[in-house]
């Protein structure tokens, strides 16, 4: 399967602001066929698209509480029922935001313990190479990706923790550059340096960093391009 | 006719308040030193026409239901309505 | 002429009866409202007019010069950027969040009215000193209220400078900068309104934020009557970046005819302006306009500052269409009126007609050529001699001192607040010498920096604007690209002081003679006057003034933004470089603060020569980088050769780095102490590729300039060493400037 | 002994809540027509060290003190206090 027959959907709510970066990454640099989804769109099912990405941004300007308010709006009874199905869907930082307050995948997003906004650089280590998400990540690897947020301190009841260890569900963790999981290395406060996670059948993930702005060489990284380059993968072998 | 709903969301007693603990230390650093703890949470002020509810005890249910759904996020936090 | 003082609203006695000459009669609070915001110093530019207009504004890549929203210029390939720098003082001094986000809000604003989507800000931000008490609380609410409004619009925020300085502490300076890209041939403007067009008003609703107390009339404007009421604008980024998306989807759309967006004077200043440049009048029907608070009056309407709103021209069979888009994204979308071919505004208010006024009345306001005079202080400023200072005992607790300074120390504090990343274009990210950015789709990029030296502009406003413009440029010649064009931030103390108008004129005449030998047109800019409080002391009152502060936004190209050189070592054993020459004298230094705990010493002079040799330095430079020679370079600036140095050591950021230099600057006729911290050199500090120097390459490029380069030492894995008079650990300096703010 | 104070922190009448009107505009899309305004504000929650005030009147100052000087901005904000 070529890349350009795999299609991909991105969710445009107000105030999304990443869609744009990403479609051209999964456009241009990835080759995928990449089509936005406007939050009111009748997509009923969603069942065209391979998989599909919820960017970004500031959804409804991330008032009220990060990603609350696009959580509730139509296109995530969509999202929702595709993933049911089994479909692929990966939430980036306010995508991750917005799959955590919908019930998607487990777990709130608090205000980043310094309660700024960060904007770094930061290194991932992956604990699960078996997701649609991680499949094509080279072991012992440890990932540069930029972060940019004020709510990523992700917390979840001790109970919800054991399960998505035990389910394998929790899939990066900020670590240092040489990949050890450490209290300096943690950016916003998250728990067990939690920095991405999946549903229990692995189709759904969330992740605070950005892959989309670390995938060409220009911007210092590549690193974030495994994690679409594990989709494709993942979609062209099924 | 309007009526009005004031809804308190507060964080589960559980749940870390970063916000509270940044509160307490300026309080602290600024001589409050009586000020023992801080939460932080929010406050809701909702304006609803009563007139297509066949009782209160509906407009009582919507807002309940609009706080549940909406306003608060049941795994850190809960709240409490009252109708003016 | 019967004139009551009170109710002048900020206009002096003569324009208040120039106005009565102008009307043949007093004019009643409608108009004097109108009047006083347009003929303000903010909207009419009134003091500064003669002055502006002796910059040079267009030709090189200039497509259009100041008079519009922002200036634009040629990038080549169908793209034009379009970009702008404007100061929000005053409210960011009363509430530094909501006053440092609108005014974010207001610059992007200004640069998508003319089509353009906003693709970087930059800010330029003083605070009082350090140590002030509410010096921490300022920094925090203004980087915070930056972050919240350029972060959730989606725009990176690139660079900037933070300083600060106790000339700041009563009167902070928040200039924001954003530059926008757009197509040549989709620039739209607020002048081409059409007779028959309709005018139609977009965005947020109309509330009483920012009419100001000062400026108002009538009884109702009484604020401490009036407990509910705020006139603080509060800033709603999500409402922005839906009129964003709304507003380039209309012009995609070819919806609209002619567009400007409301700032100062919203209603007021847009309505006006946009009818005088069109040459046209329009009729408005103020019963149309949407509003948020109840019972405003006519007045309060076209003075309301109230946010994210746009005002625009469309045809009548267009509206249709465009008012599905504006629903579409959720926002007001009303028709208020129509453009007339007579050259008035016509009001109507309850359904009849209201008040009509002449455009060429109001927009015509004064114009000044105030009485200057060359301050008392300047006069008298003490030269700095050779023996006046002995050379500190230690100067290595100086060097400390100074590489940890606030004004030097890295401000990654500040901006990591905001997103940066965002776009994807972000090639050099803040924190080094010029912002690199690159456009996909290609190998072109471009470059910003700020810039802005108000103790020198204090101690010789000539050079403090002069050497505004050298430093933007050197900065981003550093990086390897060519500067372009600038837009200015002019911030000042009260027009009304003769010494201070003195200050402006010569900080204009600095940027105009730097801004023609550099070939750096201006083509946008802002004028912020009366930056100066009255305070109290004792029963003496005084009044609080800033320093003269000249800030100047630089673009610059480059063809290939891959290949822009970072100022850092790359690694241990890199030989060290100067390029240029060194110069002494300490006067304005960081040194002499740090060292003697004053600065107030005269500077040296500034000439011509001076800027013919920046330019053929910058030249040689250029040259050397876009050869591929060049690995690092840096100028030298604040905190001279030894602070560039100690920059170049530890900015690296994937290793600790140190330097050894050896150099015998006897031969200058300077000092230790000069020759460490003097800030006046013309150099740069440069790492080579491979040991290219010596090539024939290179000598020729530096005989084709008539440029010095010359090795002063090797790049080492840790300490910190100048002959013998500086031996620091790097660990130590690094620590130091990354945690000093 | 402590005692609690809960602070209601709101905007002003007239000032432009920009929460509130996203809120409300999502609650209109989900079919909440009856709603007509939303104001979003904070809701604190101070507990204190009763001991060191000679009077509750002594407290309750240093409460609309704090109220005054850290919680709320004056600017825009007004708040209400209540002891328990
Ligand atoms: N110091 C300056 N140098 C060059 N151009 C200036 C300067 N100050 C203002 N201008 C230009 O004058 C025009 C009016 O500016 P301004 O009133 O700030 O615009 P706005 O309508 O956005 O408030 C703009 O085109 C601006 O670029
Ligand atoms: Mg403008």
């Amino acid at each position: 399967m070529e890349n350009k027959k795999i299609k991909a959907g991105i969710t445009v709510f107000p105030g999304s602001n990443c869609d744009y970066d990403v479609y051209r990454v999964l456009n241009e640099i990835f080759g995928v066929r990449a089509s936005f989804i406007w939050h009111k769109d009748e997509v009923k099912k969603l069942g065209g698209f391979d998989f599909i990405v919820i960017p970004g941004g500031f959804s409804y300007g991330d008032y009220l509480r990060s990603g609350a308010l696009a959580a509730r709006s139509p296109v995530m009874e969509y999202v929702k029922d595709y993933a049911e199905r089994s479909g692929i869907v990966l939430g980036i930082c306010n995508g991750f935001q917005i799959l955590l307050e919908a019930g998607i995948l487990d777990g709130v997003m608090l205000a980043n313990i310094s309660l700024k906004f960060e904007c770094k650089d930061v290194y991932l280590k992956t604990l699960n190479f078996d997701s649609p998400f991680t499949c094509a990540i080279k072991k012992d690897c440890v990932l540069k990706l930029p972060i940019a947020h004020h709510d990523g301190n992700f917390f979840a009841a001790d109970g919800t923790i054991d399960r998505l260890n035990k389910n394998g569900s929790i899939i990066f963790k900020y670590c240092d550059r040489e990949g050890n999981i450490t209290a300096g290395s943690n950016p916003n406060g998250s728990l067990y340096n939690i920095a991405g996670i999946s549903n229990k059948t692995f189709n759904v993930a969330g992740l605070m960093p950005h892959p989309e702005r670390s995938s060409e060489k220009i911007l210092g990284s590549q690193d974030g391009g495994y994690v679409f380059k594990s989709i494709i993968k993942y979609i062209k072998e099924k | 006719m309007t009526k009005k709903a004031f809804i308190k969301v507060t964080l589960k007693e559980e749940v870390l308040d970063p916000q509270g603990k940044a509160v307490l230390s300026v309080l602290k650093s600024s001589g409050y030193d009586n000020v023992k703890d801080v939460r932080v949470g929010k406050y809701i002020e909702l304006e609803i026409d009563r007139d297509n509810f066949p009782s209160i005890e509906k407009l009582k249910n919507e807002v309940e239901e609009i706080s549940d759904k909406v306003l608060s996020n049941p795994l850190i936090e809960e709240y409490s309505i009252e109708l003016k | 002429m019967k004139k009551n003082t009170e109710k002048l609203f900020g206009l002096s006695a003569e324009e208040y009866d120039k106005i009565c000459g102008l009307l043949g009669r007093e004019p009643d609070d409608f108009e004097l409202g109108i009047f006083s915001a347009m003929w303000s110093e903010h909207c009419s530019y009134k003091s500064s007019k003669v002055y502006l207009r002796t910059l040079p504004s267009g030709g090189g890549k200039v497509l259009i010069g100041p008079g519009e929203n922002a200036g634009v210029v040629d990038f080549g390939d169908g793209d034009v950027l379009v970009f702008k720098m404007e100061s929000h003082n005053h409210p960011s001094f009363i509430e530094p969040f909501q006053g440092s986000a609108t005014g974010v809000g207001g610059i992007m604003r200004d640069i998508f009215t003319m089509g353009a989507r906003p693709v970087a800000n930059l800010n330029s931000l003083r605070f009082g000193s350090f140590s002030h008490p509410k010096t921490s609380y300022y920094l925090s609410e203004v980087a915070r209220g930056i972050g919240f409004y350029g972060n959730c619009m989606g725009v990176p925020t690139v660079g900037g400078e933070v300083v600060f300085d106790e000339c700041y502490n009563d009167n902070i300076l928040v200039n924001a900068f954003t530059i926008g890209i757009a197509k040549k041939d989709s620039i739209f403007l607020s002048s081409k309104c059409e007779t028959g067009n309709i005018v139609v008003y977009v965005g947020s609703a109309t509330g009483m934020d920012g009419i100001h107390g000062a400026t108002m009339a009538s009884e109702e404007f009484d604020l401490k009557k009036n407990k509910r009421r705020s006139t603080v604008q509060v800033g709603d980024p999500f409402t922005e970046k839906l009129l964003l998306e709304a507003c380039l989807e209309a012009m995609e759309k070819k919806l609209i005819v002619s567009i400007q967006d409301m700032g100062a004077a919203g209603l007021t200043s847009s309505s006006f302006e946009m009818a005088d440049k069109s040459g046209k009048g329009m009729a408005i029907d103020l019963d149309a306009i949407p509003l948020r608070t109840s019972g405003m009056t006519p007045v309060e309407m076209m003075l309301s500052e109230s946010q994210e709103r746009m005002l625009l021209a469309c045809e009548n069979e267009k509206f249709g269409e465009l008012k599905g888009i504006f629903d579409k994204w959720g926002l007001n979308c009303v028709k208020i009126g129509e453009v007339i071919g007579e050259k008035v505004i016509k009001f109507y208010y309850k359904s009849k007609i209201y008040k009509i006024l002449d455009v060429g009345v109001i927009v015509n306001g004064p114009e000044y050529e105030r009485p200057v005079k060359k301050p008392g202080y300047i006069e008298k400023m003490p030269e700095l001699k050779t023996g006046d200072y002995k050379i500190p005992e230690n100067l290595n607790d100086i060097a400390v001192k100074i590489a940890t300074h606030p004004n030097i120390a890295s401000k990654k504090p500040v901006f990591t607040q905001y997103d940066y990343t965002i776009g994807t274009g972000t090639v050099v990210p803040p924190g080094f010498s010029a912002a690199v950015l690159r456009v996909k789709g290609g190998a072109k990029g471009f470059l910003l920096d700020a810039n802005g030296n108000s103790r020198l502009a204090y101690l010789d406003p000539y050079a403090g604007g002069l050497l505004a413009v050298v430093e933007c440029a050197r900065n981003i010649t550093a990086c390897g690209g060519f500067p372009v064009a600038i837009t200015d931030c002019l911030n000042f103390a009260s027009p009304e002081d003769p010494e201070i108008m003195w200050q402006f004129a010569e900080a204009v005449k600095g940027i105009k003679e730097a801004a023609l030998k550099l070939n750096t047109p201006v083509i946008s800019g802002n004028v912020s006057f009366y930056n100066e409080t009255a305070k109290k002391d004792g029963d003496k009152t005084y009044i609080s003034k800033i320093y003269p502060t000249p800030v100047i936004g630089m673009l610059g190209f480059i063809e290939d933004a891959g290949k822009a050189v970072t100022p850092f070592f790359k690694g241990e054993g890199g030989e060290i470089y100067i390029l240029g020459r060194l110069n002494g004298g300490l006067g304005g230094s960081l040194y002499l603060d740090a060292a003697f705990g004053d600065f107030r010493k005269k500077p040296v002079g500034i000439d011509l020569e001076y800027l013919d040799y920046e330019v053929r330095l910058q030249n040689c430079l250029r040259v050397l980088i876009n050869k591929g020679l060049v690995k690092s370079a840096v100028d030298i600036s604040e905190g001279g050769i030894f602070t560039a140095l100690a920059e170049s050591a530890v900015t690296n950021p994937e290793r600790n780095l140190g330097f050894d230099v050896r150099y015998d600057f006897s031969g200058l006729g300077i000092r230790a102490d000069e020759f460490l911290f003097s800030e006046f050199s013309q150099a740069f500090i440069i790492t080579f590729e491979k040991a290219f120097a010596g090539t024939k390459e290179i000598n020729g490029i530096l005989k084709e300039f008539d440029i010095n380069l010359e090795k002063i030492g090797i790049v080492k894995k840790d300490g910190m060493k100048i002959n013998d008079i500086i031996d620091l650990k790097s660990d130590k300096i690094k620590e130091g400037y990354f945690s000093a703010i």
